[in-house]
């Protein structure tokens, strides 16, 4: 499998704190990957460096087949590259409609001076409905974001996503504050967009990520305690006494 | 909202149009030179310095109230706009008078001769005789409207990049561009930076090549250009907001974190919005201060910024009328209540003087309204039309 | 001279030849120089006081110059006065005391002698007192002398410095005698020796007296460099071509210090003026002979319309000029090269060379030391500026660093400490006792103004810091416009008491003022307080656990309202208290406060928000760099102020957290 | 938009009020009440107010009353022009008294020119200027910059000159017509060290050492302070902080008066100078009845000084000329205006030039330690000239508007340059 993404012994400290210690990992094109950790784990700070918020110290991040380093790019060239990203927090501008959420979003020119004149085409719009559907908001399409339910904001997060169209998405915590038959539309919301791009998702709930059926790597301190499948970590010891135990 | 952009513009600009033309109008119509004269000149005058108000209002209101950018210095580009039209206003009327008075003398004068006594007329009063390096362009209107354009333009295009390119935010960058107006006018306070310090630019009501015409002809004149001014802006910062780059900066304002990471360069936005306000801005100082007659340092001071963003809280912002109807209202009630034509209440032990209670009351009506009505006047307004209804 | 003479035979001989009466008759005949005196005319009238009797003209000029004399306007006689009732006074005798009459106040009239009369009077005094019994005359009599020695002092002195007894006097006079050495002496190995001692004196005296020693005569000119051979050149000046003043002086001059120069056109003159060169013809007379000989329109044959062109008019007139035997136009080059064969140059008015040397030795090495001091004073300015704008911007450093509330309104609390401060001084008349109870006070009433302020305003606004700031800013407006309808628009006294008047003075080139001394010690007392509150304090504890999470704070039991309530009047109290001290130095004004303002914005985003050290690094700097750019360019501090604040710009560019910033997760939402 | 008509509407009703029998002569006051020129200009308004209602009481002027017409420019130079137009267009006002700054003069200037309007100036100002609607009643440089000049030349023999100033056109052309004088009178250029600080500047320490380390080669220093405003307060303090009595360093201040000294504690200032044409210690009837009224009406400790005895001066002058106009038409009252005596305050009298100006005398006072002036030199009335003799290119203008009509008249060439200003 080739990768798409390969974070390479990346460390960065704040006022002395190490928050990563040499971490690498690496995700390949359409793969689901979770990952899991305690409070202060790094998991937060491991996006940032991704998606190019936060500088680390040293390491390299290399990006698909010609292995761009992300380290000097920001965060808007990173995402025109092609990661997404969602917060903990659902993001999404309140103020808006949930479809001029979704068609800021969607993938098109960025220069400010097109963007000026830059028209919804039909079929911009027959793509942001099949996204709407997919995630179950089609019908309040013309609400207030800033109305709607908690898991709801989560979805319209995901959809713009989808409507950005990314190679990689990175979840903070999509299950948060979800009803259980939310979090399992969720998953398969998830499963259903692996299949064209991969993901990454950071996750509290082992539920859901058992449910997620993928790799799972658990942080911890900052560095990787264990990865593999979840059966193969929930029985790793170390893993158990740190996160499981607690 | 984005859905149909088209419809929506025309539809704003073509009722804006509309009812500023109807306005100017009528108020050609009840002036002096043109009705009934019912309107006296020096209140046509305050008519459309308050028109080219609210042109800066407006994009006040688009760098503010959509982009979210707070900038307490966009006056600096107002008056820069009205500097590089006073300086050709300027020059061109004194090398007109110069002209005359050099017409008795029996050889023809030289070039040097002349630009001596231009320069000991215009510098005189600040104790100089030379014309400075940056008037060089003075003697030539389109150069000096390019100018006007130009310098305003090109102040915020380095200001902007520097700050945003930063990142400065937020009470940062608001104290920053405070900052660059107080600078700009300590820097102009100084006789040596060739615009007469202090002084400013004067008695720029008198157009060059128009002596003819009388101030209440002219006052018209400069009605109009404002008006035209205010729907031009208003039409362009219309549809600017109502396509998707206004989603984008609305975006910017509320979180212009999330908008990165869907890859917006949100700094060359930012850094757009301020330059096209800017250049706006400087183009209605360049009409206003022909008709206030003098521009000089004082004018760009910080606090004619912050007041400029109070009017915008004041109408309410986020509306570009609401930014209108708050220039409109502050700066009119203003002007009357200093001239001394409210009537005084007396309350029996104490008279409120308006002319010292004014301001009393403007500053606690600043208070009151950003605590009560977030949408301002016009959010008023809405509400109780909603409540009639 | 002979004026000196007299004296000495009058001091010497004891007798006084003329009674009281006839130094009476004297001042009657004279009362018209004494009333209306100038300095240009009592100098005359001074040196025929010398004939009279000592004690009696020296009393007088003692009444003369302490404005003590009246005359009655209609007999223009000299007299005393003294209150009777409200509307009679008494005449009375100088000399005799006597009451001469009562008169109404419209019948007589103050003398007034103006300070330079004053001066000579007291120099005149000087003769009669620099040998009296009174020490506290032979005082006075120096005091007078300090201001001007005249040559024929020099003996006075000598024999002065001889006579005197009193040790501290003794240093005086001795100090007085070499600069009158100095200046008057005849003798040059005594002033050669005398100057050996000054050298280590850097007082400004010293330097006055020394310069006066290299004084030098205008610019003169000669033809042959020999000339210069025998005389005490000072300086040989080049003549040269010298633009006319541009605009952006400011920037050329921030550089460098301009040298003495000559333009080509003033040397010209001096040249001429010598009889060395003719007449030079410049632009505007050629113009004017020119314009004298048009005929039908035409100067010879050629059409005047070609005349408006300046190289037109030189040919033209320098055809005329062969014509007619004038001197040709010459431009300024071509005048450099005339001026080229001569010479100009400066003589030292001092004869002797070596004496001219030796002092510029001594004075360059007086200034080499002055020059440690006056950095020593630009270090010391920095300091107090910083300090202003550290008790400025403290307060604010609070509310704005803790709460992240922008206050426009809190220089109008700087504002109303200060009036606090003025209204204890209306009913508390003295003024140590007055500012130990304005200081508390001012912290009190602002306290409790900011308290009120943040319940009725802020309160409602945390969500959005850029409101507060518009809310704040009409409170601002609102509590000028109400100082003025209150105290009026005048500004109002704040006075210091008497201990803090004048300055700790280390010598001539280092002098602090007190007040400013008290500032600073205000400052660093702010500023330990502060760092106790913050750091040692409950409350301290709690606001810092409220700004760095607020959630988290309430959690743990702090309530955050009462915390903000309490930062914000704390804050506001320290503006208050600020205000005073700002009041004591400037004035009290409605507009104190906003002055200050935007410089206090601009110390706390430059020194990073939050952090009392950061105001402290952020006032130092903003303080030292504007003392430090006017000091390149002292004419213009509007030009300091300017390029201080684009310093500030720039510098916000790399350090966009200031200078000392918090770091971490907790400075990223802001 | 319908708030606007609202106001439209307001502004035009409140014009509406009854004609009479008799319509009340109107005086427009133009001085900043806000702002920071509100220190000093207030206090002119309250004088208006305090003669128009003295007048009242004997009757008004032509059996007319007068009514005053107060509005506030705010220390904002443009609004002076508005202030000035609506004030002649709207509220028809027959004269104006106003105006400090000679900005704000310059900003009136064409609206008063356009509109053939009226105004009394009653500051000290830099001269170089005679426009046919203003009567200057302040007094021009060689009322009161010169003659300080040579006192300190001749009584204190002042050797070296620091010329220290606001940073405006008043100071401005003031040093550069005294520096030129200066050099006139054989002071070297190097001994003439000239300063200009902004408005309100307060941090004068390294100043005021600058100006005592100029002494430093033994010749006498003196200060000539063309600061304005409040300013002066910091300038003072440090001064005294700074040891710098009056014998060593005089300073000699044009915009310093009774009321700036009332701000201030003037222990330590005592014996340093101020020139001007009136001190409140000056010994007449007329004097001592005006400040009685001005103390009844404005409080025990207010104090006056001489911008105010300009406009009781420029009043008295007007009532007179509408008197002798029996008209207030401009262009009557203003050919009334010329030679038109009445008298000081000090003394003497004063009388309106064809030139605009004011013959006055010229009073040197030393600061007393109560914050009142010992007037030390008093000489006869000095006529004030519009165009200064002391730089070449003013020395050949002359203004007589009785005569020549015209303000700006060339003796050399004998022509008119021009009739309205350039402002």
């Amino acid at each position: 499998m080739k990768t798409l993404l390969e974070v390479d012994n990346v460390s960065i400290s704040f006022d002395g704190f190490k928050a990563i210690k040499n971490l690498s990992f690496s995700i390949g094109y359409n793969e689901l990957q979770a990952i899991i950790g305690p409070n202060g784990a790094g998991k937060t700070t491991f996006m940032d460096i991704i998606t190019g918020q936060t500088k680390p110290d040293n390491g390299h991040i290399l990006w698909g087949e010609k292995s761009i380093d992300l380290i000097r790019k920001t965060e808007s060239e990173i995402a025109l590259l092609g990661i997404g990203r969602k917060f903990q927090k659902p993001t999404v501008f309140e103020n808006k409609t949930i479809i001029d959420n979704l068609i800021l979003s969607q993938k098109k020119n960025r220069n400010p001076f097109k963007v000026l004149f830059q028209k919804n085409t039909n079929t911009d719009l027959i793509s942001i409905d099949k996204i709407l559907k997919d995630i179950n908001l089609y019908k309040i399409k013309d609400r207030i974001a800033g109305e709607i339910s908690h898991g709801q904001k989560q979805w319209l997060e995901i959809g713009m996503l989808l409507s950005q169209n990314p190679k990689l998405m990175l979840i903070d915590e999509p299950a948060a504050g979800m009803t259980p038959t939310e979090r399992n539309q969720t998953v398969s919301i998830l499963k259903n967009i692996s299949k064209s791009s991969s993901i990454i998702v950071v996750e509290h709930d082992m539920e859901f990520v058992r449910n997620l059926n993928c790799r799972v790597t658990v942080l911890n301190e900052g560095s990787i305690l264990s990865s593999g499948s979840i059966d193969f970590i929930t029985q790793n010891e170390k893993v158990i006494e740190v996160y499981l135990g607690r | 909202m984005i859905t149909d952009i088209n419809k929506s513009v025309k539809k704003h600009s073509l009722i804006f149009l509309i009812t500023i033309f109807l306005f100017t109008l009528l108020i050609t119509f009840l002036s002096e030179p043109f009705g009934i004269n019912f309107i006296s000149t020096s209140f046509v005058k305050v008519l459309g310095k308050t028109l080219c108000l609210c042109i800066a209002a407006i994009a006040m209101d688009v760098v503010w109230g959509y982009c979210g950018i707070l900038s307490l210095g966009h006056f600096a580009f107002f008056g820069l706009g009205g500097y590089m039209i006073g300086m050709w206003l300027m020059y061109e009327r004194t090398s007109i008078i110069v002209l005359n008075s050099l017409d008795g003398s029996q050889l023809p004068f030289t070039e040097i001769e002349l630009q001596e006594a231009i320069g000991n007329q215009i510098f005189g009063v600040v104790g100089g005789t030379e014309i400075p390096l940056i008037w060089t362009f003075a003697d030539n209107l389109y150069f000096q409207i390019i100018f006007v354009i130009l310098i305003p333009g090109l102040l915020a295009f380095i200001f902007g990049w520097l700050a945003f390119r930063s990142r400065v935010t937020g009470v940062y960058l608001s104290i920053l561009t405070q900052a660059m107006t107080l600078a700009l006018s300590l820097y102009l306070f100084q006789n040596d930076s060739g615009l007469r310090g202090n002084n400013g630019l004067s008695g720029l009501q008198n157009i060059p090549h128009l002596e003819n015409l009388s101030q209440s002809t002219i006052s018209i004149l400069f009605l109009w250009l404002s008006s035209i001014g205010l729907i031009f802006s208003f039409v362009i910062f219309n549809y600017i907001i109502q396509s998707k780059f206004g989603s984008v900066i609305t975006a910017i304002r509320d979180n212009e974190t999330r908008l990165r990471f869907f890859g917006y360069n949100v700094e060359i936005y930012k850094l757009f919005i301020f330059v096209i306000t800017a250049i706006i801005t400087g183009l209605a100082g360049a009409i206003y201060y022909p008709q206030a007659g003098i521009i000089n340092p004082a004018e760009i001071a910080p606090i004619a910024s912050i007041y400029l963003a109070v009017w915008v809280a004041i109408g309410g912002r986020g509306k570009l009328y609401g930014a209108i109807l708050g220039a409109a209202s502050v700066s009119l009630l203003s002007s009357w209540f200093t001239g001394g034509n409210a009537p005084n209440i007396p309350l029996g032990f104490f008279t409120i003087e308006w002319v010292n209670w004014w301001t009393v009351f403007l500053g606690i009506g600043f208070v009151a309204i950003t605590i009560f009505s977030k949408g301002g006047l016009i959010g008023m307004l809405n509400t109780l039309l909603v409540k009639i209804k | 001279m002979k004026y000196l003479l007299i004296i000495l035979f009058s001091l010497l001989s004891f007798n006084s030849a003329f009674s009281e009466e006839n130094f009476n008759n004297f001042l009657f005949k004279n009362s018209k120089l004494i009333i209306n005196s100038s300095s240009k005319t009592v100098g005359t009238f001074l040196e025929k006081i010398n004939v009279y009797d000592q004690n009696t003209v020296s009393r007088f000029l003692n009444l003369w110059k302490n404005k003590k004399l009246f005359y009655i306007k209609e007999t223009k006689k000299i007299v005393l006065i003294s209150k009777f009732d409200n509307k009679t006074y008494y005449a009375i005798d100088i000399f005799s005391n006597a009451k001469i009459g009562k008169m109404r106040k419209k019948d007589f009239k103050k003398i007034k002698p103006n300070s330079g009369v004053r001066a000579k009077i007291s120099s005149a005094l000087v003769n009669f007192q620099i040998f009296s019994n009174d020490t506290n005359k032979r005082i006075n009599s120096i005091n007078a002398l300090e201001k001007k020695i005249l040559p024929e002092h020099l003996k006075l002195l000598r024999k002065a410095f001889l006579l005197e007894e009193d040790d501290r006097l003794k240093i005086k006079i001795k100090k007085l005698l070499q600069f009158a050495i100095l200046q008057h002496g005849a003798d040059d190995n005594e002033r050669i020796n005398v100057l050996n001692e000054l050298k280590t004196n850097i007082s400004l005296e010293v330097r006055a007296v020394l310069s006066k020693l290299l004084r030098t005569s205008e610019i003169k000119v000669t033809k042959n460099i020999e000339d210069l051979n025998n005389l005490n050149i000072a300086q040989i000046i080049k003549p040269e071509v010298i633009s006319k003043k541009q605009f952006g002086e400011a920037i050329k001059s921030f550089f460098y210090k301009e040298k003495l120069k000559l333009s080509v056109i003033d040397a010209y003159k001096i040249a001429q003026k010598n009889g060395f060169l003719d007449k030079r013809v410049s632009l505007n007379e050629l113009k004017l002979i020119l314009e004298n000989n048009i005929v039908d329109n035409k100067i010879l044959g050629i059409d005047i319309k070609e005349f408006n062109k300046n190289s037109k008019r030189i040919e033209v007139y320098n055809k005329l000029a062969k014509i007619k035997n004038l001197n040709i136009y010459r431009d300024e080059t071509e005048l450099l090269n005339d001026l080229k064969q001569l010479h100009f140059y400066k003589v030292y008015i001092e004869k002797n060379k070596y004496i001219t040397n030796k002092t510029k030795q001594v004075l360059d090495s007086i200034n080499f030391k002055v020059k440690f001091y006056k950095y020593l004073d630009l270090f010391i300015d920095g300091l107090s500026l910083s300090s202003i704008y550290f008790l400025g911007a403290i307060g604010l450093a609070i509310t704005f660093g803790v709460m992240r509330v922008i206050n426009m309104a809190h220089g109008e609390f700087i504002m109303m400490g200060a009036y606090t401060g003025y209204v204890v001084q209306l009913y508390i008349t003295n003024h140590t006792l007055s500012l130990i109870i304005a200081f508390p006070l001012a912290f009190i009433i602002t306290f409790i103004a900011g308290v009120i302020m943040e319940r009725l305003v802020i309160k409602h606004l945390y969500k959005n810091p850029l409101d507060t700031l518009l809310a704040t800013f009409g409170i601002s407006i609102a509590l000028q416009q109400l100082a003025k309808n209150i105290f009026g628009t005048q500004a109002r006294p704040l006075t210091s008491p008497y201990w803090l008047d004048g300055s700790l003075i280390v010598n001539d080139d280092l002098s602090i003022s007190y007040i400013r001394i008290a500032i600073f010690v205000l400052g660093v007392l702010f500023f330990l307080i502060l760092l106790f509150v913050m750091k040692k304090t409950r409350f301290g504890l709690e606001t810092r656990s409220v700004t760095q999470n607020p959630v988290m704070a309430s959690n743990m039991g702090v309530n955050p309202e009462k915390i903000n309530m309490l930062t914000f009047g704390f804050g506001s109290g320290i503006a208050g208290v600020a205000g005073v001290a700002i009041g004591l130095f400037s004035k009290v004004t409605s507009e104190l406060g906003s002055e200050y303002i935007v410089q206090s914005f601009m110390t706390v985003v430059v020194g990073g928000v939050g952090s009392i050290w950061g105001t402290l690094a952020g006032a130092s700097l903003i303080g030292f760099l504007q003392k430090f750019i006017e000091w390149f360019n002292p004419s213009n501090t509007l030009a300091a102020q300017t390029y201080m604040i684009i310093f500030i710009i720039l510098f916000i560019q790399f350090r966009p957290k200031g200078l000392i910033a918090l770091k971490g997760r907790a400075a990223n939402d802001n | 938009m319908r708030l606007l008509i609202t106001i439209l509407f307001l502004c035009f009703s409140s014009l509406g009020f009854a004609d009479g029998h008799k319509k009340p002569i109107k005086i427009g006051i133009l001085h900043s009440l806000s702002g920071t020129m509100a220190i000093s200009e207030t206090t002119l308004k309250d004088t208006m107010l305090m003669l128009i209602e003295q007048q009242n009481k004997k009757g008004g002027i032509l059996g007319r009353k007068i009514e005053p017409v107060v509005v506030d420019p705010a220390s904002n130079w443009p609004l002076f022009a508005e202030k000035a137009r609506e004030l002649l267009t709207v509220q028809k006002v027959d004269v104006l008294f106003g105006c400090w700054t000679s900005v704000s003069r310059k900003s009136a200037l064409p609206v008063l020119e356009e509109l053939n309007g009226l105004l009394f100036y009653p500051v000290q100002y830099e001269g170089e200027e005679s426009s046919k609607n203003v009567f200057y009643t302040g007094a021009s440089p060689n009322q009161q910059a010169i003659p300080a000049t040579d006192y300190y030349l001749e009584e204190l023999d002042v050797k070296k000159f620091a010329l220290l100033g606001t940073d405006y056109v008043y100071p401005r052309t003031t040093n550069k017509i005294l520096k030129q004088y200066l050099i006139d009178k054989g002071i070297p250029e190097s001994d003439i060290f000239v300063n200009y600080t902004p408005f309100g500047h307060s941090d004068w320490s390294k100043i005021v050492s600058d100006v005592v380390s100029l002494g430093a080669d033994g010749k006498k220093v003196g200060v000539i302070s063309t600061i304005n405003g409040d300013a002066n307060i910091g300038f003072y303090k440090e001064l005294a902080a700074a040891g710098v009595k009056a014998d060593d360093i005089p300073v000699v201040a044009f915009s310093v008066g009774e009321e700036e000294l009332s701000g201030l504690d003037t222990t330590n200032l005592v014996g340093h100078l101020a020139a001007w044409n009136y001190f409140q210690s000056a010994e007449s009837d007329l004097n001592s009845s005006f400040i009685k009224a001005w103390k009844a009406k404005m409080g025990n400790k207010r104090v006056t000084n001489d911008p105010m005895e300009a406009h009781v001066i420029g009043f008295n002058m007007y009532v007179k000329a509408v008197e002798k106009a029996g008209t207030t038409g401009v262009d009557a009252v203003r050919k009334a205006m010329y030679g038109i005596k009445v008298p000081n305050l000090t003394g003497g009298t004063a009388e309106m030039l064809p030139n605009h100006h004011l013959s006055k005398p010229v009073l040197i006072g030393e600061i007393l330690e109560n914050g009142q002036f010992d007037i030390i030199s008093q000489t006869k009335e000095v006529p004030g000239d519009a165009w200064t003799d002391h730089l070449p290119e003013s020395a050949v203008l002359k203004s007589d508007w009785k005569s020549l009509g015209c303000g700006m008249y060339n003796t050399k060439t004998n022509t008119c340059i021009q009739l309205k200003s350039n402002y």
